[in-house]
């Protein structure tokens, strides 16, 4: 087991935002984290990096526990991950902000540098290289977070919503960037609103709602759970997850 | 069709020596719902952000209900009964929901609306209401998305810009506020809407324009472009 | 309780009333413009010179003195912002600490060349002495100043939580281009800042006036204090900096009564420090 | 003949101490007025009577005024601009014991005289410099005064058992506090109350009230003129009045001290070196001289520096020339008699160290509204103690 | 290329300087700014590039210099003795300091540097045993060279100026390793830094350690200069202020900012008081202020920035709190 929660409840004040959800995470997982917003999926996220100190519950990291470890500490084990509102280095180029991730496994500035042009040329981005890291839109700034997240050499990769505000097409490209990162051996946690991603990428989805896990399944299987499709989906998304495979929603949506 | 509320002409926009968009023109009626298309860093979001005065326009034209506006500041603008939910949203983190909304309202020369106003921002995000005094810094990124859309609501505009709203929202509230973005249409709201979903985009607009890399390079009826194979180009991100 | 100790807790309390009037027009730019105001302590000692001249020029007291200062004070914070601060806003932090302590000299030595380096003081009984009830003891021009602090601290409470214009302003401290997007001009909200801070100083600087002396220096014993008095309360608290204020007061008259004065400053100070790792957004800010 | 001999002179022009600057600049002027310039008014105070330095062939004296800021790096960088830009004969300053310290060993590392007139810490002259002179008395020599001074009250019906002393915590304060609590311990009359508090204090309610509690019988305060001030005020409102209420000059002889806060502090008692003496007397005619260029009474902090500043002048008239080495030959031969001074000094006779083993004091009162008259000793005294402190 | 010329140009000119103008008072002018571009350069490290603005700097410069003085007036030694101790009092002060505080935001961190600066004053103020508010003097009279007490200005410079190198080669070598670039990450985004493992408490404590033994050593060479040091001159909040104008004023965050504030503030306020002091009317300061307010107001990125061009970040962070 690589990554396990367990019973992880995180409260703010009397709210519950995570009400004693637990998951594992076998090395190869692609886990789909889907659920209306506001439902935690976010602060459960905090809780696995670190990011946020768990009201109860436990973590663990290849059999060991790390809930009491600073985020950076998991980063050094293999966890790495995006934020959902991008959290770029303003100050710096597209480059130096890889290079912060690189900097994680090779200390010297020139190993780090050719470490984060080569993820910038992975994911697609060398082009921006010398782009002061403000220039970019959302879109692209989420993208910088994986490649930053890429150059600490992770272990467990965990995105939170890395593809919103991509159309179709580019949708599809992330998709192939998702799939080749899962080829390199990473393990994978996604938080998406965007079905297609999740139908196309997931090997096994868990659907919250309210804090509390409320399905879990295959994909196929959870958007068609009824629950999940008057809390979450609409009628509208359900009808198209299941009107179309994975493999005919790569193909782009009709118009 | 009535006379365009906000017309571009040959707009251009620089960021430093970078150029953000390089000649759109384009063109909104009163009453319409226009979408702004174009794949990533197209220059939605500039053009938006330079109509609302938030950058500086380098060259062109920008008018709005007659009015030349470019150069005026955002502030200016907006009280001329403009809104925009801008790209990351911009919330004021530090204070709670409900003054957020009420900061929205702040360009409303007719206070007596704002509360059948916030009604109905709370009526289309029902969240919003449930958490009306919490902190906006500390709402979750589709909850930040409702309040910025719902802020931009409040000040009952002739024109609401909207950039990127079903960004980050969960599938069924996309498909209830696309809901009431066709009934606000109905009611006679103007909306200039920048949208990744193309398809969800041309389903409520009457018309569209297509910018690639910083250019208009393709405008018509929504009808007409949802079959234009320019627009699959432009769309697939092809140059 | 011995009753010298109540006459120490009673003068401790005004005298806490009185750091937080001066503090509260910092923790207005300061904690919620986000403006840092080295010169707030020379805002004071103009406050003090204005009541001094009214009282030299005019013979008239506190009554006249207290509103011309304010006025006289509300108008320089309207210059100096956009003289100066509207620009220093554009750059980092440090450049408002360089240019506000540019200002500080500017302002005390411009004094200074004016009114020359003596120490100057208000007739001791201009706002009519010294109550004594019970043996107790109690200054009107200190008694006045508390009075007013509690006044001014409560409006200037409401104004930024009750009112729209508070809410604009703090629209304004937190991100002015979205600002702008809701309609509000940045620059009128910051300038009325700076004119309602600059005037409670100017308040706060005139009513100390009745029982201090005045000195072109003055500002930088009382900066300090502010400084002090608003990291405790929490940065753009005001409430937080009338607390903070009142126990401040009270601990250096206990303590400088109790341990000795020289070792008061050091108590406020260990009990600051201390207190930040606790509480680091200070008693009543917020994070 | 436009020969000039120039003085370099340290002061603090700005910061806190600002005022004393601003007194000593107005007081040099008057003093170079009266060498520079013929004044058979004053009789046979030295340098008066002809115009110019009669030494050095009528040679007229010019004051170069530096600002040390309060701060000694900064004395110390101006001594060294007025000894190799300015080429001045001799240095005069620098009123903070600190600054004094730092801007006299570039003095001595030049070989250039310095003169001091007011700063009191004892190290000044413990340091083996032999181009140091101070004319001023120091801790020691207050502590004498007031051991006597309050022996005679004692001996004239006052109760003086209980001694209380206040004062701020800089080198000033502390340093002359613990001589005066030695000077009495020493007499079997240990201090009973020792209030120190921090200088420029935003508050002595505290310090007031400790004091009101314990009941001292004398009261002897050391503070410089906003404490002073401050403590007069805060004294009045906690209504609290000692039997004998003495002070260490500093302060409380500032003119602002008296302009703002004498008439609640009537009948305080303050050590001084200066006393005005019958009108036509030169140390009159100077103090007219005085007011009416500064538009303040002299004080004695002032009347101390010009008096010290007329010792190197008189001193640079014998050496006859502006050679360094002469001018401290000159210095250490200087043998003033109290008629020759301007102030209550016994004379000016300079140890190897370079103090002036003649310098003393005498203790005034605060009487009549704004003036100080002189009180003791008897035999110079213009009017009699009195007693108890009287305040407002 | 081009920056190897202007490096050595200034270097070279660095080095000519007290042969060009070598009246003591200019000499000793130069040696000032240099000690105070240590100084400057030192607070940079955790002030301009750690972006954490210290206040209480002051207390690390009279670590130094009370450790320098100490050495000498407490055991006779020279006081070259003191330095390492300075550093080690600087380095354990800084980490007792650093470690509650470094966590604290911006004003916060400010503040709590002044409190531990004025709290560190006024307990030494208090004790006999440094001297209280007398202070500790110097050799005043050399004993050999190793007490550093010198006539001239020369030596002085030039010590300073060797310092000062050593000083920018760290500051140098830092902002072009991990930890510079960590630093910086750590401005922007603490919370992403440490996503991506840079442990921002350690990395902001390092330099906050580093920057403090460096100011140590302006301290001690401070008070051997003048021969003295008391609590107002060693440890005065006005000290850190000058420090920190000096660096913001020439451009934090820049190698060279330290060095140009220096280079302008110490003889700007050296010269109008040498031409204005003595008038007693206050104008050193009014001139001095009106300069200091002037350059803010046009150039608040500080006076180096107007040569360098890169962009400074601007205040972006609409959406910069996560939840
Ligand atoms: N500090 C806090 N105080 C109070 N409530 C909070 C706090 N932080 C988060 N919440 C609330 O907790 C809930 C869970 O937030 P979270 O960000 O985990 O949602 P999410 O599932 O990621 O939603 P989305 O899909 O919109 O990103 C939200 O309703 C949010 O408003
Ligand atoms: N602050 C900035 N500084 C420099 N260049 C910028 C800045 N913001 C945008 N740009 C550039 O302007 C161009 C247009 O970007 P814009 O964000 O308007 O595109 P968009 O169509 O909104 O794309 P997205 O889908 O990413 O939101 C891009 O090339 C981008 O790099
Ligand atoms: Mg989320
Ligand atoms: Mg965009």
């Amino acid at each position: 087991m690589l990554l396990e929660a367990r019973n992880i409840t995180k409260a703010f004040g009397s709210f519950k935002a995570v009400d004693d959800a637990s998951v594992t995470l076998e090395q190869g997982d692609i886990l789909g984290l889907i659920g209306p917003n506001g439902a935690g999926k976010s602060t459960f996220f905090n809780c696995l990096t670190g990011d946020l100190k768990t009201t109860s519950g436990r973590v663990l990291f290849e059999g060991a526990d790390i809930t009491d470890f600073t985020p950076e500490l998991r980063a050094e084990l293999g966890l790495a991950r995006t934020f959902q509102v991008p959290q770029t280095f303003e100050g710096m180029t597209v480059l130096e902000n890889v290079m912060i991730g690189a900097f994680l496994r090779s200390s010297h500035r020139k190993e780090a540098e050719a470490k984060a042009h080569a993820v910038l040329e992975r994911v697609g981005m060398s082009r921006l290289a010398d782009a002061p890291a403000r220039s970019l839109g959302t879109p692209g700034r989420k993208r910088l977070e994986i490649a930053r997240a890429l150059a600490t050499e992770p272990k467990v990769l965990l995105l939170d919503e890395a593809m919103a505000g991509l159309n179709a097409h580019e949708v599809k490209l992330a998709i192939d960037l998702v799939r080749d990162i899962h080829r390199s051996g990473i393990t994978l946690v996604i938080v998406e609103h965007i079905m297609e991603v999740i139908m196309s990428l997931a090997s096994r989805v868990m659907v919250f709602h309210q804090g509390k896990e409320i399905a879990r399944g295959s994909p196929r299987e959870v958007t068609s759970n009824p629950a999940v499709i008057a809390a979450y989906l609409g009628t509208r998304a359900a009808k198209a997850a299941a009107g179309h495979t994975p493999v005919e929603l790569m193909g782009g949506p009709d118009l | 069709m009535s006379g365009a509320l906000l017309r571009i002409e040959h707009l251009e926009v620089r960021y430093g020596d970078l150029i953000g968009v390089s000649d759109v023109s384009l063109e909104v009626p009163e009453g319409s719902v226009v979408a702004l298309l174009g794949s990533n860093g197209g220059g939605k979001t500039t053009t938006l952000n330079a109509i609302a005065g938030l950058i500086p326009v380098h060259s062109g034209s920008i008018s709005f209900r007659g009015e030349e506006i470019a150069g005026q500041k955002a502030f200016a603008i907006v009280r001329k009964g403009l809104a925009l939910s801008p790209e990351g949203w911009r919330l004021f983190v530090q204070q709670s929901v409900e003054n957020n909304l009420m900061l929205g309202a702040t360009p409303l020369h007719d206070k007596s609306k704002q509360a059948a106003l916030l009604e109905r921002v709370y009526e289309i995000f029902p969240r919003l209401k449930e958490r009306r005094n919490q902190r906006a810094g500390t709402m979750s990124g589709g909850e930040r998305q409702m309040l910025a859309v719902g802020r931009a609501l409040m000040s009952d505009p002739k024109l609401l810009m909207l950039d990127e709203p079903s960004l980050g929202l969960a599938p069924a509230v996309v498909e209830s506020m696309y809901e009431t973005f066709g009934r606000l249409h109905r009611e006679g709201l103007t909306i200039l809407l920048a949208e990744q979903s193309i398809e969800l985009a041309l389903e409520v607009s009457d018309f569209a324009t297509v910018l690639q890399v910083g250019k208009s390079v393709l405008s018509g009826t929504a009808a007409a472009l949802a079959q234009d194979p320019q627009v699959q180009k432009a769309y697939l991100g092809v140059d | 309780m011995s009753f010298v100790l109540v006459q120490v807790i009673v003068g401790g309390l005004l005298l806490g009333a009185v750091y937080a009037l001066f503090s509260s027009g910092l923790t207005l730019v300061w904690g919620m413009m986000n403006i840092v105001n080295f010169a707030h302590g020379d805002f004071v000692m103009l406050g003090m010179y204005v009541a001094y001249v009214v009282y030299t020029l005019m013979g008239g007291g506190p009554i006249l003195g207290a509103p011309l200062a304010t006025l006289v004070l509300a108008t320089l914070g309207v210059v100096v912002y956009f003289a100066l601060i509207r620009d220093i806003m554009k750059g980092p932090m440090l450049a408002q600490i360089l240019g506000t302590f540019g200002l500080a000299l500017l302002l005390r030595y411009s004094v200074f060349w004016w009114f020359g380096a003596n120490f100057l003081s208000m007739p001791q009984d201009i706002v009519g002495g010294t109550y004594a009830f019970a043996g107790l003891r109690i200054e009107a021009s200190r008694l006045l100043a508390g009075v007013v602090a509690l006044l001014v601290t409560l409006g200037l409470h409401l104004l930024l939580t009750r009112t729209s214009l508070g809410s604009k302003m703090l629209a304004v401290a937190e991100d002015q281009t979205a600002a702008q997007l809701m309609g509000i001009r940045p620059d009128t909200m910051q300038a009325i800042a700076w004119a309602i801070a600059a005037g409670a100083t100017g308040l706060a600087g005139a009513l100390i006036a009745n029982f201090f002396y005045i000195v072109p220096t003055v500002g930088e014993t009382l900066g300090i204090v502010a400084f002090v008095t608003v990291s405790l309360g929490g940065f753009g608290s005001v409430p937080g900096a009338l607390v903070a204020g009142l126990l401040i007061g009270v601990i250096e008259s206990l303590s400088g009564y109790l341990i000795g004065a020289i070792y008061k400053d050091i108590v406020v100070y260990v009990l600051f420090l201390f207190f930040l790792w606790f509480r680091p957004q200070g008693l009543m800010g917020k994070m | 003949q436009d020969k000039v001999v120039k003085i370099g002179v340290i002061m603090p022009m700005s910061g806190g101490t600002a005022s004393i600057g601003a007194h000593a600049k107005a007081a040099l002027d008057v003093a170079t007025d009266i060498i520079n310039n013929a004044h058979p008014e004053l009789g046979n105070f030295p340098l008066a009577k002809s115009a110019g330095l009669a030494g050095l062939g009528g040679a007229k004296v010019e004051v170069i005024i530096a600002d040390n800021q309060g701060n000694p790096a900064t004395g110390q960088n101006q001594a060294l601009r007025l000894i190799t830009e300015e080429k001045v004969a001799a240095v005069f300053g620098s009123y903070q014991s600190g600054v004094t310290l730092t801007s006299s060993a570039i003095a001595e590392k030049y070989g250039v005289p310095f003169l001091n007139s007011e700063s009191v810490a004892a190290n000044l002259t413990e340091r083996g410099f032999k181009w140091f002179f101070r004319t001023t008395p120091i801790a020691t020599d207050f502590a004498k005064i007031y051991t006597e001074f309050l022996a005679d009250m004692k001996a004239a019906g006052a109760k003086t058992d209980a001694i209380a002393l206040v004062h701020d915590n800089t080198e000033y304060g502390t340093s002359v506090a613990n001589t005066i609590a030695g000077a009495f311990k020493e007499k079997g009359q240990p201090i009973a109350l020792d209030v120190a508090y921090p200088v420029n204090a935003t508050d002595l309610q505290g310090q007031v009230l400790q004091l009101k509690d314990k009941k001292p019988d004398v009261v002897i305060m050391i503070s410089y003129t906003s404490d002073a001030i401050l403590f007069a005020k805060t004294m009045q409102s906690l209504d609290y009045k000692p039997a004998v209420l003495l002070a260490d000059d500093a302060g409380y002889s500032d003119p602002s001290f008296t302009k703002a806060v004498g008439k609640i502090s009537q009948g305080v008692f303050n050590r001084s070196s200066w006393v005005v003496g019958p009108p036509g007397s030169p140390s009159a005619i100077i103090a007219d001289m005085y007011k009416k260029k500064s538009g303040e009474e002299m004080d004695d902090t002032v009347a101390r520096q010009m008096q010290g500043f007329f010792v190197l002048a008189d001193a640079i008239d014998r050496a006859g020339s502006t050679e360094p080495a002469k001018i401290q030959a000159a210095l250490k031969a200087t043998d003033l008699k109290p008629e020759q001074l301007m102030i209550g000094y016994k004379g000016v006779k300079f140890d190897d160290k370079g103090q002036n083993v003649l310098a003393s004091g005498a203790i005034i009162q605060l009487q009549d509204g704004e003036n100080y008259v002189s009180v003791w000793p008897k035999a110079n005294a213009e009017k009699a103690p009195v007693l108890p402190y009287k305040g407002w | 290329m081009r920056r190897w010329i202007w490096l050595s140009v200034v270097a070279a000119l660095a080095i000519a300087y007290p042969l060009l103008l070598s009246s003591p008072f200019q000499q000793r002018l130069g040696a000032l700014v240099l000690l105070y571009a240590i100084a400057a350069s030192a607070w940079n490290i955790v002030g301009g590039y750690a972006g954490q603005v210290s206040v209480g700097h002051v207390v690390f410069f009279g670590c130094g210099a009370y450790a320098a003085m100490g050495s000498y007036a407490k055991f006779g030694l020279s006081p070259l003795f003191g330095i390492p101790g300075g550093i080690v009092l600087a380095v354990g002060l800084a980490a007792v300091i650093g470690v509650p505080t470094l966590r604290l935001s911006g004003h916060y961190f400010s503040m709590a540097t002044i409190a531990v600066a004025e709290t560190m004053r006024l307990i030494v103020t208090n004790t006999e045993w440094l001297g209280a508010a007398v202070g500790l003097s110097g050799p005043t009279v050399p004993r050999n060279v190793f007490d550093l007490s010198f006539l001239s200005s020369l030596p002085y410079y030039y010590l300073f100026l060797a310092v000062l190198a050593i000083t920018l080669a760290i500051t140098w070598w830092m902002t072009n390793s991990r930890m510079g670039f960590y630093l910086r990450a750590i401005k922007d985004s603490e919370r992403a830094a440490r996503s991506l493992g840079a442990p921002a408490s350690r990395t902001k404590l390092y330099a906050f350690m580093l920057s403090a033994a460096l100011t140590s050593v302006a301290g001690a060479l401070y008070a051997m200069m003048f021969g003295f040091v008391d609590p107002e001159s060693g440890l005065g909040i006005l000290i850190s202020v000058k420090i920190l104008i000096m660096a913001a004023l020439g451009g934090a965050g820049l190698l060279f900012g330290p060095l140009v504030g220096a280079a302008i503030l110490v003889p700007l306020e050296e010269i109008s008081n040498s031409w204005l002091g003595g008038k007693g009317a206050g104008l050193t300061f009014v001139v001095y202020g009106a300069i200091i307010v002037l350059i803010a107001r046009f150039q608040p990125g500080g006076l180096l920035s107007l040569f360098i061009r890169r962009g400074k970040p601007k205040t972006d962070t609409g959406a910069g709190h996560a939840p």
